[in-house]
């Protein structure tokens, strides 16, 4: 089916259901989809996970190696974050139709995941100014059903908890040489404290009241878009609007009080389901 | 009057040039306005900004250390011969200056002007001892000039040439230190910012002039118009010494001696009032100098 | 502007997220997917079926009586050989190779004395005369629109096939036709029939009838084609105040039913007399009220725990889980593991049902018996 | 790279496998819901998902009047090799599986009943270790079979190669960049129809015999398993209503 | 693939460092001489924040705009906020390639920085996503104000290029852009202006860890550390670690309606809501300054056709 476009009536009745609180599907305004979350899928990445928050299915793996550091930041890792809409999500990615999204939705996640300093990048470094961790986060999105920004942060924050890295021990060579050996056997894997990293969550302006979490059918009538990274310490990460329409500055501190609210919620719930993976893969 | 510029254009200007005077006012011989400013983008060495009549550029100087080529990598460099080209010049005509740029492929204007401009810049006689970045001359400047139309409205290889000479001009060099440090890691290169910084010296002045041919009328300085309307430009640099450095006919007739003679003599004649062009715009030397007469 | 802080303050506190591990296990994780044969290590080749690398023509094993086997008898695969001699008659689903009819689709084979057919699970919608379907309007054409139907290709709507206002019978004139688009515009959603099948594969629809036209004012929600059993009559009101149009495409129309009426009679009042005039709705004969909305989100909540778990949708199918669901919040209808109780309440219920014989249904057939071939073709 | 034997002398190839043996096979079908047909076909460590959009209006002016047109797209994530490449769907391995998935189908699906549609199929690699074309096509088989596009038979793809003497049957990463043989061969398995058969490298006479008749064979094992895996996929769908 | 005729330099060059820096950080070196094993290279760092000498904490840079600066172009302006300089022509609505009917214009944006806008080493010319996403903001916070049902079956372009950058680079491309499609005569409901504001964190009251603070897993609670809004900050402030966030505001002013906002960093939530706050009053005070601009470039084009 080619993606859905809605006609005038059907855009207005959605806007009522939104104006008495009561969306096409029986949510409230605040009302996440239930989602499915498996981490530790891929054997080749070092860490994945898979999403699928009703008709969006996603996919992120993610790969390491060990290179010289950026010099600007000698001490630390760095992070790369690529996105790839498939077109089995909708024929209109195909070609290169999927360039600009896929620009927009890595750009976010950098946004919100790297320049907040949220991940603690010291731990990717193995040897100051010589060698250090270079994570390269890859996400596919294999069906798009609506609300990508935010799936894709819990598919991203999910891989980062299953990223189990090879410990490294350095041992001064002679003449100043630095070799270090990679151990790889399962129980010494460092793994990454992703206790700072944040998650997106999207309001959208329909009429004039925000939803959450909105279903591909409801992005259609959508006036405005609003995407903020919050963390577990409560703090904005990174905002971001799209969306053609302008909002007041009033239902903006609104959204980003509501975003917090709904984001440490989908935190809490999320550590305690990663958290039982992490034992039941132990 | 505008319908019958834009339906007939030839005749319109054939009417015109009969009383020897161009549509804007101007005489045959006559140029736009131009007018120089320098300094005015901070994060560079040295710029400058040129605007004849409504044709602008911008051109910006990053200099950059590195090793001098030894006399043995001289031989196997390429044609240009004094200071084994430390100066490269890379020239851009994006959508910014007319609608008929396109951003993704480079307009064949650009590429040719590009070249003209490499091969010119390496007529200025600056000796080797100008970029040395420390006393022995073990390391040495290469500089990057950068130049952006703003606004193409014909006569654009002037516009590029003032503007690579004010930049260079304009050019402030740090003094430079090198410290040997552990015998394995390379020496570090570090910029003097105490002592005051030195200016490049030029050897000569480059003094271009653009001349079109309208149905065998000779006119200087062409705007767009005319030089689509022309059926051959002649580009014309000259040395402060009047040697000519380049020459440059393009065009679908052929033309005689006699029209590049006359080109000739006009261009000396204007030589002197560019040079001190150059020179006073050069001599209100300080940085904060950001005048916005563009 | 106030109304709107107190509702986001009010209901800020309950909001529930709830994560579940994933019900379609991918199994991407080699050795952790219980699905396969003998669990051992990711290496391990699963050499249980090289020894039976010939495998012909192998035979069902099961035992005759149990339905499912009956059933499976039926099921074929692309490629298998239903019948060698010829004589029986090529239906949807199969072809004839030097011979012998082959089905083309994975699907249950039903055998009509001389017509052979496969219906396929999942499949697009191919019309047949008569059908009602729902469908989108996907262009403006000279003359006619392009109707999108969940089908193989565009369906067309003449414009000489639509009842013009006012009831009027004329031939279409030049000025008809730059009038289109007050007719029907892109995207809109339309209720019609299939008139005819063209030489070429083309359908085309008409809506010369009082209750086709324009869907205003519901939700669509789209399921397989095969899930819809065709049946006489497909536009419904359930009891509980819902109109429901079930289009033989998959195309499934839910709205109010008072509102539905109402905005009929406003449109028979325009049409009578000032149709020359564009058509204006008033805001209040939009207005859905919040207990219909919520009548209509269960419906469609229903529909939906139906199609993914592959049952049949018809008026009875729908008002069982609506009744079961009665008491649940709408969201719970959502959740993976809820859908899953309520389906398997649904059965036990129809296995009572089944167990008693006693009702005597009406014309149309419960779920089981639909599947022997005489009842289901004489619909 | 060191003499590494591929074949220990008990006759077990590197993974343990016999030479006669096919790697694992894991397979699901209808796994997308927004797509007509799709399916997730795992063999071995090589993972693909396919999508099938179709048959529906086709979009291009490139649309035959009296038969479906077939395009086909093929791309690799970048986490999908050891190393991490970014491969664009636009490089010469892409566009050449594409291509054979194209042919392939466009002989087996009955592409006259719907004139003047078209066929999308999405072919997107998670992982990949080796037999990427014949897993490609086999996926698309199942995928096909899911969107219930009528097809002929079953397209059944297999590799083969031919290394120390032995002929082998489908072939991992580390077997590939052996160097020897390496065949592909795509069958119509009921029909008994060859489809394609691409071999690049240059082998003697007998051999090739031998090497064909290992694919042959593992072609058919492999139309063995997916004709139980539809089987299995179509008894799920169905039993939901039958036991009612 | 684009041909390259760019003239390059076969020689690797690289910038020499600031001597005077070196210097103090060869004592700083020599005082912890002991425990540093491995030696660190002498690496740029970004010095700690100068104090704001010529403004106050709320206070703009000075900013000068003008208007039809290209001739070529249908719309043209050019901004330039102390040392941050934009020029930005617009083709105004012109027939598009594209032949299948849509009501409203395209409207396409491009962000370009020339080779030596930025301080440090050349940039080489390469399509880097950071002009991407500026680009993507930049359409983003202007596509609403303009009316583009007006224009059916028409392209609008905008390019944008950055003469030098030192900070507020979009604040500068927004407003340039707004100034330069008032300018190209496209009817707009209204003309957007931007604002950028930071968030810095005091030296004094910091307890030295760079990143968020000492806020260690305490939901909700923000970080203990003291620190203060800035208004329009150079790239010096930008880019220096002390900076804790910042946030971009476009705006309608007379439809006082925001049309983009862009935050980047970890703020609390009182920062991130006195950052836009502050923003939002700074676009009204430079929409007053547009307005002027473009009203005195209005006129001196009117007078010069009259002569």
């Amino acid at each position: 089916m080619v993606i859905q476009s809605l006609s005038p009536s059907e855009i207005y009745f959605i806007q009522q259901g939104v104006e008495n609180n009561l969306r096409n599907d029986g949510r409230t305004r605040l009302d996440y989809r239930p989602f499915e979350l498996d981490i530790g899928e891929i054997s080749h990445a070092v860490g994945s996970s898979r999403i699928i928050l009703a008709d969006t299915h996603i996919l992120v793996g993610i790969k390491a190696d060990i290179s010289a550091p950026d010099p600007l930041t000698p001490n630390k890792g760095s992070l790369t974050f690529s996105v790839d809409c498939c077109p089995s999500a909708s024929p209109e990615y195909e070609g290169k139709g999927a360039d600009y999204i896929n620009i927009e939705l890595a750009k976010q996640l950098e946004r919100v995941m790297k320049d907040s300093n949220s991940m603690d990048l010291g731990g990717l470094c193995i040897m100051p100014g010589k060698y250090c961790w270079n994570l390269y986060i890859d996400a596919i999105v294999l069906d798009s059903g609506g609300n990508l920004f935010d799936a894709l942060s819990i598919g991203v924050r999910a891989a980062l908890a299953n990223t189990r890295l090879p410990t490294i021990r350095i041992t001064q060579g002679e003449y100043s040489t630095v070799d270090f050996e990679v151990s790889d056997d399962p129980e010494a894997m460092q793994s990454l404290d992703i206790d700072g990293v944040p998650i997106n969550v999207t309001l959208t302006t329909i009429g004039n009241q925000f939803v959450v979490d909105c279903s591909g059918e409801e992005e259609q009538c959508m006036d405005a878009r609003m995407t903020i990274g919050v963390n577990k310490r409560g703090n904005i990460c990174g905002i971001q609007k799209g969306g053609v329409a302008g909002i007041d500055a009033h239902t903006i501190n609104q959204m980003i009080l509501a975003a917090k609210q709904v984001g440490s919620e989908i935190l809490k719930t999320m550590d305690n389901v990663l958290k039982d993976h992490h034992i039941a893969t132990k | 009057m505008e319908a019958f510029q834009k339906v007939h254009p030839l005749e319109f200007y054939k009417k015109f040039l009969e009383r020897s005077v161009r549509p804007d006012g101007r005489g045959l011989d006559c140029f736009r306005k131009i007018n120089i400013s320098t300094g005015s983008i901070m994060t560079t060495d040295g710029s400058s900004f040129v605007k004849i009549g409504n044709t602008s550029v911008i051109a910006g100087v990053k200099a950059e250390v590195a090793l001098t080529p030894t006399q043995s990598d001289n031989s196997i460099s390429s044609n240009n011969n004094n200071n084994n080209n430390k100066m490269f010049v890379n020239v851009e005509m994006g959508p910014i200056c007319s609608n008929i740029f396109s951003s993704s492929k480079p307009s064949e204007k650009a590429m040719s002007l590009c070249s003209q401009l490499n091969s010119l810049v390496n007529r200025l006689e600056i000796n080797d001892k100008e970029l040395y970045f420390d006393d022995q001359g073990k390391y040495s400047w290469y500089l990057y000039i950068d130049l952006y139309c703003l606004d193409y409205n014909g006569n654009l290889m002037d516009a590029c040439v003032l503007a690579i000479m004010s930049a260079l001009k304009n050019v402030k060099l740090p003094k430079g230190i090198v410290v040997e440090s552990s015998a394995s890691e390379a020496p570090q290169l570090f910029k003097d910012t105490e002592q005051p910084m030195r200016s490049l010296n030029i050897g000569t002045y480059l003094i271009p002039q653009t001349f079109v041919l309208l149905n065998d009328y000779l006119l200087t300085d062409p705007s767009l118009e005319e030089e689509k309307l022309s059926s051959g430009t002649i580009s014309i640099t000259f040395n402060d010494r009047f040697e000519i450095c380049t020459l440059l006919y393009t065009g679908i007739t052929s033309i005689s001696e006699k029209i590049l003679e006359q080109c000739l003599e006009k261009t000396k004649k204007r030589s002197t009032e560019i040079i001190n062009l150059i020179d006073n715009c050069c001599t209100t030397i300080n940085n904060s100098n950001n005048n916005n007469n563009i | 502007m106030t109304e709107k802080t107190t509702m986001t303050t009010q209901y800020l506190s309950e909001i529930n997220i709830n994560i579940y591990t994933p019900s379609k296990r991918l199994g991407l994780m080699h050795h952790r997917s219980n699905c396969n044969i003998n669990a051992g290590t990711s290496m391990q080749d699963v050499d249980v079926y090289s020894n039976k690398s010939n495998a012909k023509e192998e035979e069902m094993y099961d035992d005759e009586n149990d339905p499912k086997t009956q059933f499976a008898r039926n099921l074929v695969t692309p490629g298998t050989t239903i019948s060698k001699e010829g004589e029986y008659l090529k239906g949807h689903g199969t072809f004839h190779h030097q011979g012998s009819l082959i089905a083309s689709v994975s699907g249950v084979v039903d055998k009509v004395d001389k017509l052979v057919s496969v219906r396929a699970f999942h499949s697009r919608y191919q019309g047949e005369i008569g059908d009602i379907i729902v469908g989108r309007i996907t262009q403006v054409a000279a003359k006619r629109w392009k109707v999108d139907c969940n089908a193989r290709q565009d369906y067309i709507l003449m414009l000489t096939a639509i009842n013009l206002p006012g009831g009027i019978q004329r031939r279409r004139t030049s000025s008809d036709e730059l009038q289109m688009r007050n007719f029907f515009v892109e995207n809109d959603l339309i209720y019609a029939e299939v008139q005819a099948i063209n030489g070429d594969g083309s359908v085309a629809l008409h809506t010369r009838n009082q209750r086709y036209g324009k869907l205003m004012n519901g939700v669509l929600v789209s399921v397989p084609p095969a899930l819809i059993k065709r049946s006489k009559q497909h536009a419904h009101t359930l009891d509980c105040g819902v109109d429901i149009i079930l289009g033989v495409n998959g195309y499934i129309w839910i709205a109010d039913s008072a509102q539905q009426q109402a905005q009929t009679q406003l449109i028979q009042r325009h049409e009578k007399d000032s149709y020359d005039q564009p058509l204006f709705v008033p805001p209040q004969v939009k207005q859905v009220s919040r207990e219909s909305r919520q009548k209509i989100a269960r419906v469609r909540n229903a529909i939906h725990i139906l199609h993914t778990h592959y049952m049949l949708i018809h008026t009875r199918s729908i008002m069982e889980i609506y009744n079961m669901t009665l008491n649940m919040p709408l969201t719970d209808m959502l959740t993976p593991n809820k859908a899953r109780q309520i389906i398997t309440a649904v059965h036990t219920n129809i296995q009572e049902r089944m167990g008693f014989k006693d009702d005597n249904e009406e014309n149309d057939t419960d779920m089981i018996s639909q599947f022997n071939h005489d009842t289901e073709m004489n619909d | 790279m060191s003499k590494l034997s591929y074949i220990s002398p008990e006759g077990l190839r590197i993974d343990g496998r016999r030479s006669n043996e096919i790697r694992r096979l894991n397979m699901r079908m209808g796994v997308l819901n927004r797509a007509d047909g799709s399916s997730y076909y795992e063999q071995g460590n090589t993972k693909i998902t396919v999508a099938i959009y179709g048959p529906h209006e086709s979009t291009t002016q490139k649309s035959l009047f009296d038969r479906a047109s077939i395009k086909c797209e093929f791309a690799m994530s970048s986490f999908s090799t050891s190393e991490r490449k970014v491969k664009s769907r636009f490089d010469k391995t892409a566009y050449e599986t594409s291509t054979l998935i194209k042919q392939a189908f466009e002989s087996t699906v009955l592409t006259h009943l719907f004139p003047r549609s078209q066929i999308d199929i999405y072919v997107q690699v998670l992982q990949s270790d080796g037999g990427l074309k014949s897993a490609a096509i086999n996926a698309v088989t199942l995928a096909m079979i899911d969107a219930g596009i009528p097809m002929r038979d079953y397209v059944c793809a297999c590799s083969a190669t031919f290394i120390e003497g032995s002929a082998l049957m489908d072939l991992n990463h580390m077997e590939e960049r052996s160097g020897g043989a390496d065949l592909l061969l795509s069958i119509h398995p009921q029909l008994g129809g060859v489809i394609s058969i691409n071999m690049e490298s240059k082998v003697p006479q007998e051999m090739f015999e031998s090497v064909l008749d290992m694919a042959l064979a593992g072609c058919k094992k492999i139309y063995y398993l997916l004709q139980e895996q539809v089987k299995k996929h179509s008894k799920d769908l169905m039993s939901n209503q039958l036991v009612g | 693939m684009k041909i390259d005729f760019r003239v390059t330099n076969p020689i690797a060059t690289s910038i020499p460092l600031d001597y005077k820096i070196y210097k103090q950080q060869q004592e700083q070196q020599k005082q912890n001489e002991q425990q540093q094993t491995i030696s660190v290279p002498v690496t740029t760092t970004s010095e700690p924040i100068k104090k704001r000498t010529n403004r106050s904490e709320e206070q703009f840079r000075q900013i000068f705009m003008k208007t039809g600066v290209v001739s070529q172009a249908s719309g043209s302006a050019y901004i330039e906020i102390e040392n941050t300089k934009v020029i930005c022509s617009v083709h105004g609505p012109r027939a598009s390639p594209k032949t299948e009917l849509f009501e409203s214009a395209k409207f396409s944006c491009e962000l370009k920085f020339a080779s030596f806008a930025r301080p440090g080493e050349r940039i080489d010319y390469m399509e880097s996503a950071k002009e991407k996403d500026l680009s993507i903001n930049l359409r983003q916070s202007i596509i609403g104000a303009i009316r583009l049902e007006k224009y059916p079956k028409t392209v609008i372009d905008v390019y944008v290029m950055v003469l030098n950058d030192d900070g507020g680079v979009l604040v500068a491309a927004i407003t340039a852009a707004s100034m330069a499609l008032a300018d190209a005569g496209v009817e707009m409901y209204d003309m957007v202006s931007a604002c950028s504001s930071i968030c810095i964190r005091n030296q004094s009251i910091s307890n030295g860890s760079n990143g968020s603070g000492s806020g260690n897993g305490s939901s909700g609670a923000a970080p203990k550390v003291q620190s203060s809004i800035l208004l329009d900050p150079t790239l010096q402030e930008e880019e220096s670690k002390d900076s804790l966030g910042c946030v971009v505001v476009a705006k309608m002013p007379s439809l006082n309606e925001i049309t983009q906002i862009i935050q980047t960093g970890e703020l609390s939530y009182n920062n991130t809501i006195d950052g836009i706050d502050l923003c939002i009053d700074g676009c009204d005070k430079i929409y007053s300054i547009m307005k002027q601009n473009l009203i005195s470039s209005l006129e001196k084009q009117v007078s010069k056709k009259l002569e």
